[in-house]
């Protein structure tokens, strides 16, 4: 990158939160992911990766508002599952076809996503946070109150039907399919999400906002909107891998909304390191292979894994990503000596 | 990465592997500790009697945890596609997530989820291999209300208090219940929803005490809250009314809470149990062998008897990997097991009957569940229990 | 006021200047505690105003009613002719208004060109291009000194640095008036006499309009063109530095006796 | 007239035990910021440990255990203070990075439970048999007794918090830490003890309530849910604003069972919550933020 | 003037700072400080910001951990003691930033100042002190903190320090933000603590300020120390 580059594409939090994740660089692990798809037959292999992509994109979509845009918000699950009810719910009473269902899931999710942010911005910061859980939590409970609009109760919705298109079906069954499906996703999402958002002038605001609003504001930054802003995108995106989810799995049940869920989530930010990229992203990966590699653990899967967490957070507070950051440092460094 | 996730990689070629996705952890964990006990000593059984076709069966235990849908995904290919089971066995694989999980694999699948939303996807996805080798929850509401009549005890009146959690299984096994109740010229005085995290029971309780009915019913699939129900009531319990503590009664997580007699005198009901008899007493002493403890009425026998129906069907049609072949057997058999004669009907489910796979009522009583009725036979004597009278 | 126009700012455009910002009747609440008392007073434009006062007087109350950050309980307050009271904080920016805080704000995570970007990518209302940024960048970290450290991460950066930061970025909004609060708190003689020495560079090369409150009264006389002293909230003068240095009343409550009699 | 009496006894008798659990969680928040993830599992930690010392192993008699089941819990909450949160205490973001930690503990905490004890819920005997009838109304005695308890321990608390030199110092470490070392407060020490004191807190909780409920490994959420609203409506570290908020939601509680049913007890609880922070953005009894100056 | 003119060999040595180097991290803030001072003395420290004066304070007070070297203070070494001893012991750091409970009135964080035995056994009488001392606190003992302007929360933390009954005071840029006539008004307190026995280190951005009243001074630089000779003469010489 140009030095003017360096100054103008406005990093959010500067190059030093994004080292050693260049485009290119980018791209490339993506090809070596698409790449490794066609030579992975175990479907079940399969099924943990596409988790992951899964994973990939709540993780990210949640570091945007908790990590760089600094808003404690823990609806995240909620917005996910909101995501996975739409399109359900869409497809199955009213019959629309899954990939429109989709895009309005999205599209509703970043709405609901407009609602909650709207009282939020009245609140002061660990508020925000309280108050976003409190709507996580209300979510079982009205799902179960509002069966008559075809919730399907704690009992849940099955047979999303499988998404369709270019004449592909995308079954249960077909994992390569969803393996490319979810990659691509993924891929777009969180790039979209740290090379385009928080590389421009708005996720500067994010920034700017989350290090001092006081100054933000008197240069001119509208909290209002940016927030709001943040706080859309990131619904955006969830909904989006919520919805996927949905129509992965081919079924919808309140249990998405249980502890696991959402512990395993804020695991992958713990254990990533939040708004330092890509910290959440690799979050996802490892905690989701992890888990399913404790699967021999069996009662003492998530036993390990609680332990590990503690470890990870008392041996490296700031997550995998500090690691990461050390290293292409020393890169960095490196590279600069030889220009010398 | 992700080799050696399941057990069993080292897996000789002449063994049968069949896959067990239960839970574990969280919530359920207290069945799924049930489930696996019953499916090892079943397995050990048949290969201490030389095993199927001669080949060694061999379990792989997958943990569902709390049975979200992805985790049934996993479940399937895991055990299916990576671990080549030719059997898939559960108590309950998720109420639901597990039909599209395992339908469109085609291996035989055999569950207990008893559910007449699940046993309709079944059919509704055209499931050939998947069988519910237990009634539905419909049908348990209906036999548990005959078998309460039939109990010969004599009701002050004809009213009937209902409390039932949100699960679909609950409240639809409550409604068949009210209906029967109503055909037989009860009232129900009350059938109200109540929500897992409950622990607030005054309110209710005063409805029901204000209804003064004959039969106090609850059917919550938790033993935790039930057991909070009948505290908070015994408190100040309605005189001269049975208290019927449905399914919970017989789960394994309310065994200690019977074992204490702190619920004397309380009613209760299983799907399906070990029959009266030498095969019964044999097991229940294989079970106290293995495991020092008698087996819960709920979920022991009933694995016990999928696995060896399976073991069975496999006989008749010759080989473990010839699914299909292995599912027509299943389909035409009429399997003589530990709960009953267990044959599936056209929506692959049994039918609960006498003949078949028949239901038990129990009481609490001496710390122990002791069968009132098995299906319409009257096994034992109902007890007014002192805190009624 | 004929006799202090005479003696006060500098040419004679900037006597007849139109008042920049005007006050009129404002007044700031905290519960019981009245912090501004009815303030009336112009900013003429291209002048250095000074404000000065006893600790609590509402100095930093004033600042804040000037740009949004606090809503005044009651009177009018105008920019250019424009009632702009009830506006929102950010709006200030883009009318021109710039600010700077007693407490230097900064943000920790970027490096200090980014800190400086953010005020060029969101002080103007319209967009400018990114060749425009730079340029504003540029001029903003070489006028403040701040050119050689912009790689440096804002974070580490110590007090001077920190006030340097914050002025460069309230410069690359390209403001008509700047609002600074206590900008030689804490710096030793030689960095006031930098920080005086730019703000004087600011004033006549830009043009800047420069509203300073300072408890450094020297360095405020020798800066300002007028100096407004405020106490209790309410205006106790409005004169040239000179004559207020010798105002009986101002050495009473402000100056103390010792060094200013 | 005597069933409503029965439900708003009821909803105290409940909101009494809440408010236990909900101090507890209040005081660390007060005190560290840190909204203790672990403390639900620490309230089934607690329950397993009384079972283990009363009917599970020693057979100990009430007030012994309780005597035994103190100390244990405070040096529990010690431990996890010195060990997990001080080490990341000062460092960048700590508050998310303890928050996380807590999570952790409680995932490590929950699945230790179910290894040890196994899933199946334990009962434990009421501590006290029998009935006693208040205005006609017929309730356990078990439950008088844990309501008055539960009073007792809530009152001695706010004392200890607002009349004690101690309670200031503990106010004076949430304001501003350094402050507080400057003034010779020892600030780990009123960190390691708040935390003590909130695991005891919750941990005789477990042990109170364990005989009303059954001790299950996952036992623990539903209570720290609850008691985390709890503690949000009140007001985050107004130990007051929570059994305030313990007391109101009970109450609500009851009557929402009592005439809309069950099922609409979360809902309602939630609503309130959403209620409460639209109109008092600081909760019912938290300090207000009032605008900084300068 | 008479303490001033008095040398340390005549009065005991209160606290020497020796040969001590301090860290943040991987950043050498203070590079082998030495400092002396005397029973009753007030002693200065200027130099630049950014060059490690606050850093000194807070290593004297226990507040940031030194790496090497020794401080002793009434002839003992204090390096490993806890910041709540040294208080209860009467050396007691007032901070430039103030450091004061936000959400607290004034009244309450001037109680909090007395809050060990030390400061508790004057309280009342100490209390008063700081209200002559400053009146506008008085009025204001009801208010938070948070909400006082710059100069009333520099007057809260000096009279916070003050109700701790120190011995010795290390002040860190006290006139920070205040009115001219207040910080006569500071320095006169300081000067008149001094007089009233407590031993004062005081820390200011340059000598100007200072020079009337202090008996020595050190400067720093760039965390190496020099200068501390007795400036009794010369403070004289001001005051004429
Ligand atoms: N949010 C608030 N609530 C209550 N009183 C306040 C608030 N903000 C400021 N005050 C009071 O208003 C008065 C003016 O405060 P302000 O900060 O403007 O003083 P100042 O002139 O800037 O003083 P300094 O020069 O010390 O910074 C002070 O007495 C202060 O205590
Ligand atoms: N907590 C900290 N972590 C890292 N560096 C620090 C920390 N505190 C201070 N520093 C750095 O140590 C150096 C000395 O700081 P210190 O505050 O002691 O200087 P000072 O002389 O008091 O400056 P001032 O006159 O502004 O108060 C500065 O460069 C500062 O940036
Ligand atoms: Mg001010
Ligand atoms: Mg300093």
């Amino acid at each position: 990158m140009t030095q003017s580059d360096a100054t103008m594409t406005a990093q959010a939090g500067g190059k030093r939160l994004l080292a050693g994740t260049s485009v290119p660089f980018y791209w490339a692990a993506v090809g070596v992911l698409a790449l490794a798809g066609m030579l992975i037959t175990d479907s079940y292999v399969q099924h943990v990766l596409i988790l992951c992509f899964l994973w990939c994109m709540v993780a990210a979509a949640w570091d945007l508002t908790l990590g760089y845009a600094g808003i404690f918000n823990y609806a995240q699950i909620a917005l996910f599952a909101a995501g996975a009810y739409a399109t359900a719910m869409l497809t199955l009473k009213f019959g629309v076809p899954p990939v429109a269902a989709i895009i309005a899931a999205t599209a509703i999710t970043a709405l609901l996503g407009l609602a909650i942010a709207l009282p939020c911005l009245r609140l002061q910061g660990e508020y925000v946070a309280l108050f976003t859980f409190a709507i996580h939590l209300a979510m079982p409970p009205l799902i179960q109150l509002a069966k008559g609009l075809g919730t399907g109760g704690t009992m849940g919705l099955m047979g999303v039907p499988p998404i369709k298109f270019f004449g592909l079906t995308f079954g249960p069954l077909n994992k390569i399919g969803w393996y490319y499906l979810a990659l691509t996703a993924a891929a777009i999402s969180v790039y979209v999400i740290y090379y385009v958002v928080l590389r421009s002038r708005t996720g500067r605001a994010f920034v700017a906002l989350r290090d001092s609003a006081n100054f933000a504001r008197s240069l001119g930054i509208n909290e209002f909107k940016y927030k709001l802003l943040a706080f859309v995108l990131s619904a955006l995106v969830t909904g989006f891998a919520g919805a996927l989810y949905a129509h992965y799995t081919s079924v919808v049940t309140p249990k998405i909304l249980g502890n696991e869920f959402i512990l395993l989530a804020i695991v992958m930010l713990a254990i990533g390191g939040i708004g330092r990229f890509p910290g959440a992203v690799l979050g996802a990966f490892v905690v989701t292979i992890l888990n399913e590699l404790l699967r021999d653990a069996g009662t003492y899967r998530l036993l390990i894994l609680g332990i590990l967490v503690v470890l990870t957070l008392l041996l490296l507070p700031q997550g995998l990503a500090s690691i990461w950051e050390r290293v292409s440092r020393r890169k960095h460094k490196a590279r600069t000596k030889l220009k010398e | 990465a992700i080799v050696g996730a399941t057990a069993p990689v080292t897996a000789q070629a002449d063994t049968i592997k069949i896959g067990a996705p239960i839970p574990q952890t969280g919530p359920f964990a207290s069945d799924g500790g049930v489930m696996e006990k019953a499916i090892k000593l079943a397995v050990e059984d048949l290969n201490k009697a030389g095993g199927v076709l001669g080949q060694q069966v061999e379990v792989t235990f997958f943990d569902i945890g709390d049975l979200s849908p992805d985790k049934l995904q996993a479940a399937a290919a895991n055990l299916i596609d990576r671990g080549k089971s030719d059997f898939i066995v559960t108590g309950y694989g998720g109420f639901g997530p597990d039909i599209p999980a395992f339908c469109p694999q085609g291996v035989p699948f055999i569950h207990n989820d008893a559910f007449t939303s699940v046993v309709d996807m079944m059919n509704s996805m055209g499931c050939t291999s998947i069988f519910n080798a237990s009634d539905v929850e419909a049908s348990y509401g209906k036999v548990m209300f005959d078998q309460l009549a039939a109990l010969g005890h004599q009701f002050p009146n004809k009213k009937i208090a209902i409390v039932h959690g949100p699960y679909e299984w609950e409240s639809g096994l409550t409604k068949a219940m009210a209906d029967a109740a109503t055909a037989q010229g009860w009232e129900v005085v009350m059938n109200e929803e109540v929500p897992y995290e409950s622990v607030q029971w005054q309110g209710i309780l005063s409805k029901i005490r204000e209804a003064q009915p004959a039969l106090v019913h609850i059917e919550v699939l938790d033993a935790g809250l039930t057991y909070t129900f009948l505290q908070q009531y015994f408190d100040n319990p309605v005189k001269g009314a049975v208290v019927n503590a449905g399914y919970a009664a017989s789960v394994p997580a309310f065994g200690d809470v019977v074992a204490q007699g702190k619920v004397e005198g309380v009613l209760g009901m299983t799907l399906s149990a070990q029959l009266p008899g030498p095969e019964g007493d044999a097991f229940i002493k294989r079970w106290q062998a293995a495991y020092n403890e008698t087996p819960p009425w709920s979920l022991a026998a009933q694995l016990y008897d999928e696995v060896n129906m399976w073991a069975a069907a496999v006989k008749t049609a010759g080989s473990a990997s010839d699914h299909a072949a292995v599912v027509k057997a299943l389909k035409e058999m009429s399997f003589k097991g530990l709960t009953g004669t267990l044959k599936f009907d056209d929506k692959f489910k049994i039918p609960t009957s006498d003949a078949s796979q028949p239901a038990f009522l129990f009481q609490v009583h001496d710390k122990a569940l002791k069968p009132l009725m098995i299906g319409t036979r009257k096994t034992g004597d109902f007890v007014m229990p002192d805190w009624a009278k | 006021m004929q006799a202090e126009s005479l003696h006060s700012g500098r040419t004679a455009a900037q006597v007849a200047a139109a008042p920049i910002m005007a006050l009129d009747r404002v007044s700031k609440q905290f519960g019981p505690l009245k912090a501004l008392d009815g303030l009336s007073f112009d900013i003429r434009s291209g002048e250095i105003l000074g404000i000065a006062g006893p600790n609590g007087a509402g100095k930093s109350t004033l600042l804040n009613v000037c740009t949004g950050v606090l809503k005044p309980t009651s009177g009018a307050l105008s920019f250019e002719g424009q009632a702009v009271a009830g506006l929102a904080a950010h709006h200030y920016c883009g009318l021109g208004i710039a600010r700077t805080f007693q407490i230097p704000q900064i943000f920790s995570s970027m490096s200090v060109e980014e800190n400086v970007a953010t005020g060029a990518l969101f002080g103007p209302t319209e967009r400018l291009a990114s060749g425009a940024i730079k340029d504003r960048v540029d001029e903003a970290l070489a006028i403040t000194g701040l050119a050689s450290q912009r790689r440096q991460p804002a974070g580490q950066a110590d007090l001077l640095t920190r006030k340097r930061i914050m002025l460069a970025a309230a410069l690359a909004t390209e403001p008509k008036l700047v609002f600074l609060d206590e900008p030689l708190s804490g710096l030793n003689g030689e960095e006031v006499d930098i920080f005086v020495a730019l703000f004087r560079r600011l004033h006549s090369a830009r043009g800047l309009t420069l509203v300073v409150v300072e408890h450094k009264v020297r360095a405020l006389a020798d800066l300002s063109d007028r100096i407004l002293i405020l106490n209790a909230g309410t205006l106790l003068c409005l004169d040239r530095p000179e004559a207020m240095l010798r105002d009986a009343r101002v050495i009473d409550i402000y100056l103390g006796a010792r060094n200013f009699a | 007239m005597t069933q409503f009496l029965e439900v708003i006894f009821g909803g105290i008798a409940q909101a009494a035990a809440y408010s236990i659990i909900a101090v507890g969680l209040s005081l660390v928040y007060g005190t560290a910021r840190t909204l203790n993830f672990a403390h639900g599992a620490l309230y089934t930690t607690g329950a397993y440990i009384s079972w283990i010392l009363t009917v599970g192993y020693l057979g100990l008699p009430l007030w012994l255990a309780v005597l035994v089941l103190i100390p244990i819990l405070f040096s529990i909450g010690v431990a996890i203070e010195t060990l997990m949160l001080r080490p990341l205490r000062g460092g960048k973001n700590w508050r998310v990075t303890a928050m996380m930690v807590t999570l952790g503990l409680a995932f490590v905490l929950d699945n230790a439970n179910l290894i040890l004890f196994g899933a199946v819920a334990k009962p434990m005997p009421a501590f006290i048999e029998g009935t006693v009838s208040i205005f006609g109304v017929t309730v356990s005695a078990y439950r008088v007794a844990v309501l008055i308890i539960a009073l007792v321990i809530v009152a001695l608390l706010e004392v200890f918090l607002n009349r004690t030199r101690f309670g200031w110092a503990v106010r004076a470490v949430a304001q501003d830490i350094q402050g507080a070392r400057q003034v010779g407060i020892d600030v780990n020490r009123i960190f390691a003890f708040t935390f003590g004191l909130s695991v005891v807190l919750t941990g005789m909780a477990g042990l109170l309530l364990s005989p009303i409920f059954l001790i299950s490994p996952q036992g623990g959420w539903e209570p720290f849910l609850k008691a985390f609203v709890i503690v949000v409506l009140g007001g985050l570290g107004s130990t007051r604003g929570a059994i305030a908020a313990a007391f109101f939601l009970g109450l609500v509680e009851a009557m929402v069972v009592y005439q809309l049913g069950a099922s609409w007890t979360m809902p309602v609880w939630l609503v309130t919550l959403l209620l409460v922070l639209m109109i008092r953005p600081q909760g019912l009894l938290g300090k207000g933020q009032s605008e900084a100056a300068g | 003037m008479r303490a001033s003119s008095i040398s340390i060999s005549e009065r005991g040595t209160l606290l020497s700072v020796r040969d001590i180097d301090v860290f943040y991290d991987d950043l050498h803030i203070l590079h082998g400080v030495s400092l002396e001072v005397g029973e009753g003395e007030l002693v200065g420290v200027v130099g630049a910001n950014g060059h490690g004066k606050s850093t000194l304070l807070k290593a004297v007070c226990g507040l940031v951990p030194v790496a090497s070297g020794d401080i002793l203070y009434a002839g003992e070494s204090i390096r490993r003691r806890s910041v709540s001893e040294l208080v209860e012991r009467g050396l007691v750091y007032v901070a430039e930033d103030r450091r004061l409970f936000p959400d607290m009135t004034v009244r309450e964080n001037l109680l909090l100042g007395a809050f060990l035995a030390r400061g508790r056994g004057h309280e009342q009488t100490s209390l008063r002190r700081v209200f002559d001392l400053y009146p506008r606190l008085a009025e204001r003992q009801e208010q938070l903190a948070r909400t006082l302007s710059g100069g009333e929360a520099q007057m809260l933390a000096l009279g916070r320090g003050l109700m701790s009954a120190p011995a010795l005071l290390a002040i860190d840029e006290p006139s920070l933000g205040l009115a001219p006539k207040l910080v006569d008004t500071m320095l006169e307190t300081i000067a008149e603590l001094k007089n009233t026995g407590t031993t004062i280190l005081l820390v200011e951005q340059s000598l100007g300020l200072i020079d009337g009243i202090v008996d020595r001074v050190y400067r720093l630089e760039e965390g190496i120390i020099s200068g501390g000779a007795a400036r009794a003469a010369m403070a004289m010489a001001d005051h004429r």
